[in-house]
């Protein structure tokens, strides 16, 4: 429980309830964008550096930016009009303290027996080796899942003729 | 060899370290290895800014700045003060909290860029494992700071300029790290300095630098175009057409947050041309064997002038291009070209070195070269004009 | 509290803020943004488990943290598509008022 | 380039353009008569003699007050489109260039800031006693009143004109000396009537024939037209 975990989980915390609590979307991603830093940070703290790169460079300068883009194509013209909750949004609330209890009582009554060794960040080398490796057939498929959801992503979003008359 | 010219920066750094107490002795060090970087590259900057105005001048055949000082050397020093003096007014609409913040995080991110930088021999501020991943990784934030300071601002012109920009940052990205995997493919490793430490070997009096092989050399030039893209610089620099949307995403701020935008952008490009001389023209290492008793920061910079010679050169040339020329040009010339380039460098790896390989390889390259130019000069037919208004 | 689950904690109070943006937003895209923070929250007990884990060498949790970004990365770049085919289609991306099958 | 010489590499027109700049900027370190700017406040470009901008008032001789040209007839007052001139006439009058008395302006202001320099009160000005000025800069403090030119602010010398529109000045002066000229034939002539018509009364002759004789010389010769206005 070093301080750095300590102010990272703050920093976290903080911006993803912001996230979840504003009104306006273009500052829930903004600070969505914060959270995925700090998650960064969390992964590059626990020696995992190529995800930490991964996570910044996937999440905050791609998917973030999506998000934006994504908001300002679907400005309605009434604006934020429309309440920033639904309706029954009490009993959304209640699920998520229920699940985050029942979380939370697991992880703190097993006494989950963690060896704090001194750990090497994983090299790229070696991510490299076992994604030729141990990994071929996944990265192959994730290969072919990206390309079906750019190909897909696009054929959905496209402007086709009927849509603008 | 660590002669002491060469190693200055390190022996001075120790020595320093020496009245450091050793309980505060990693901060120290630490802020040791980034004062100067704070130091040197905005001073570039400044330099930049005069070399640039004097290099245009000079292009269009009149004489740059020459008022302030000798030969104009105070003008960065003049420029700084009217912008620190000048008011800094912030819209009323805008939102004010991301509205500051959007320089900060340019600044922040452009300034970032520089941990991985191989500024000399064993001066890299820190050796990553994943060096180039952190750079573009990095890079990709800038795209951030752009929208924010756009979409903050409330106002038309940046939101077009922010989204110029994005639309042209994030299209040319792609390329500019699939230019960037040619050469971790060859060299094998991420790390800045391990790339920099492989192009440092000599054979004869020629160094092993990647842009003399076919494939580096194309590489090279899509970096180098990718670059000039990212940092919104001469013909790309749609996103602050001063004729159309007046000044992008930029427009709304004034005073000193207008001057950390063009310190973020140039700090930007010095950046993007530090890796590509990291990654291409072998860093810090002398261009010829027989030079390396200069020191290899000294190296360093005088490429690093080079390139930024070459951008002004080419701002002084080049016209600007039309939003669909920029991302026809993306997609449809410079993509399909580094992922040629990354076929053609695994060819060069496997095949046994020598003339033959340097041929074949080369010859690989302009056929498809060609065959994309074509492509390209095809789309140009002039059709009927459509016009999509927004309803 | 040891640092595994210190990092456990953290990834299931994330998980709940994400679930809870999920359920409770109306705005298509932020329940969009909730569901991506789950995701990360799943992430940080991969490489936490892997970084506390017995055999480090393995590197399974990495392995499998980066493919869950990927297949997150493409998620939302369908996902966003989606709505903004909704968008277009019903010009609004409120939730509530999606009620109806008809096309 | 419109003709499309086959397929060309891309990067073709690239190199010619940065060859071109290049040329340009070692150029201008070679020969400096590549470079156009001029230093403006120490050097100037030199003005084509049509050039103008606000009026002044010409006096010929030494002494404004005296040489002026200005008769005040206040033809460039009324013509002026801005109405930017302000006259007021001297009630004495004073000998002008010809000798003839003539009144002068006691007051006789120009709003430059008003002033679109038209040169229409050049134009009409029957006495080329106004002409168009061609220097520029007029840093003052107050944007009104120091821009308020009076009649000793205007006032200058002829060979000032001479040397700001040498062409127009010796042309204006030959036909200023032309019209001298003809009023002193004129005036030579009206003398020497004068003097016949003096001697006849004298005579007392018989009153006919010597008038109809004196007539004849004395009607005013058609073609010289001293005095009309142009």
């Amino acid at each position: 429980m070093s301080i750095s975990f300590l102010i990272i989980a703050v920093l976290i915390v903080g911006s993803t309830a912001a996230a979840m609590g504003l009104r306006n979307p273009i500052h829930c991603v903004l600070t969505l964008s914060i959270t995925f830093g700090g998650i960064a940070a969390l992964f590059l703290q626990l020696g995992a550096e190529f995800v930490g790169l991964t996570q910044i460079m996937v999440y905050v300068g791609a998917v973030a930016i999506l998000a934006v883009f994504a908001i300002m194509m679907t400005q309605s013209r009434r604006g934020l009009m429309l309440g920033t909750f639904s309706r029954n949004a009490l009993v959304g609330l209640l699920t998520a303290v229920a699940v985050f209890s029942v979380l939370g009582w697991a992880v703190l009554s097993q006494p989950v027996a963690g060896v704090t060794a001194a750990v090497s960040p994983v090299s790229v080398q070696q991510i490299g080796s076992s994604l030729m490796h141990e990994y071929v057939l996944p990265l192959e498929l994730i290969g072919l899942l990206l390309t079906a959801a750019l190909i897909g992503a696009i054929v959905i979003a496209m402007e086709r003729k009927e849509d603008t008359e | 060899m660590t002669q002491t010219p060469d190693q200055v920066f390190v022996i001075l750094k120790h020595w320093l370290l020496g009245y450091v107490p050793t309980s505060v002795h990693a901060i120290a060090s630490a802020v040791l290895s980034i004062l100067p970087l704070m130091v040197v590259f905005p001073l570039l900057f400044a330099i930049t800014t005069l070399l640039e105005r004097k290099g245009l001048g000079r292009i269009q055949n009149r004489l740059g700045p020459n008022r302030t000082g000798p030969m104009g050397l105070w003008q960065p020093l003049a420029d700084g003060i009217k912008s620190l003096t000048k008011e800094d007014i912030v819209p009323f609409t805008a939102d004010h909290i991301v509205h500051f913040l959007a320089p900060v995080l340019l600044v922040v991110a452009a300034f970032l860029a520089y941990a991985v930088l191989p500024v000399g021999r064993n001066m890299a501020l820190v050796n990553l494992n994943a060096g180039v991943l952190f750079f573009f990784a990095v890079g990709s934030v800038v795209e951030l700071a752009v929208f924010m300071a756009g979409w903050s601002s409330r106002s038309k012109y940046s939101m077009l300029g922010a989204m110029r920009a994005i639309a042209q940052m994030i299209s040319y990205e792609v390329p500019l790290v699939l230019a960037s995997v040619v050469v971790i493919m060859q060299a094998g490793s991420l790390s800045t300095v391990d790339i920099v430490e492989r192009q440092a070997t000599y054979t004869g009096i020629f160094p092993h630098w990647y842009v003399f092989t076919p494939w580096g050399f194309l590489g090279f030039i899509l970096f180098m175009i990718a670059a000039t893209a990212e940092s919104n610089r001469s013909p790309f620099d749609l996103p602050e057409g001063e004729s159309e949307i007046i000044a992008g995403y930029y427009i709304e701020y004034s005073g000193f947050k207008f001057a950390l935008f063009f310190l973020g952008e140039y700090l930007g490009m010095f950046a993007t041309s530090g890796i590509a001389i990291t990654l291409f023209l072998g860093g810090w290492s002398a261009p010829l064997s027989v030079l390396t008793f200069i020191p290899s920061w000294a190296w360093f910079f005088l490429k690093l002038l080079t390139l930024i010679c070459m951008f002004i050169w080419v701002r002084g040339t080049l016209p600007r291009l039309r939003m669909d020329q920029l991302m026809n040009f993306a997609w449809e010339f410079i993509l399909p070209m580094a992922l040629f380039n990354m076929v053609i460098a695994g060819l060069w790896r496997f095949m046994n070195p020598g003339a033959v390989r340097w041929f074949v390889c080369a010859f690989l390259i302009l056929v498809p070269m060609f065959v994309l130019s074509a492509l390209l000069k095809r789309k140009k037919k002039l059709q009927l004009r459509t016009y999509s208004f927004a309803e | 509290m040891t640092g595994l689950q210190a990092y456990l904690l953290l990834s299931s109070l994330l998980f709940a803020i994400g679930l809870a943006g999920a359920l409770t937003r109306r705005n298509a895209i932020l329940v969009l943004i909730g569901i991506e923070l789950m995701l990360n929250a799943a992430n940080i007990n991969f490489i936490a488990f892997w970084h506390y884990g017995p055999a480090t060498t393995y590197i399974t949790g990495v392995m499998f943290a980066i493919f869950s970004i990927s297949v997150a990365a493409a998620e939302a770049a369908v996902g966003l598509a989606i709505i903004v085919a909704a968008y277009r289609h019903s010009h609004t991306i409120d939730l509530d008022s999606m009620n109806s099958l008809k096309g | 380039m419109s003709r499309d010489r086959g397929s060309r590499l891309l990067g073709e027109g690239i190199i010619k353009g940065l060859a071109e700049t290049a040329r340009n900027f070692f150029g201008s370190y070679i020969s400096k008569q590549r470079l156009t700017t001029v230093q403006y406040p120490e050097e100037r470009i030199p003005q084509d003699e049509s050039f103008r901008n606000f009026p002044f008032l010409v006096y010929d001789g030494s002494d404004p007050e005296a040489g002026l040209r200005c008769v005040s007839c206040q033809i460039c007052e009324k013509e002026c489109p801005p109405k930017c001139i302000f006259i007021e006439k001297s009630k004495d009058k004073k000998p002008d260039a010809v000798g003839k008395p003539q009144f002068y302006p006691t007051v006789f202001d120009i709003d430059v800031s008003v002033c679109m320099s038209c040169q229409i009160c050049v134009e009409v000005c029957p006495f080329e006693a106004i002409k168009m000025d061609v220097k520029y800069d007029y840093p003052t403090e107050s944007r009104f009143a120091a821009l308020l030119f009076d009649k000793h602010q205007l006032a200058k010398s002829n060979d000032y004109y001479h040397q700001i529109h040498p062409t127009e000045a010796s042309a204006v002066d030959a036909a200023l000396a032309a019209e001298r000229e003809a009023a002193a034939t004129k005036a030579a002539a009206a003398a020497a009537k004068a003097a016949a018509a003096k001697p006849a009364a004298t005579a007392g002759a018989p009153g006919t024939a010597t008038a109809s004789a004196a007539t004849s010389t004395v009607t005013p010769p058609s073609d010289t037209t001293a005095g009309e206005p142009r």
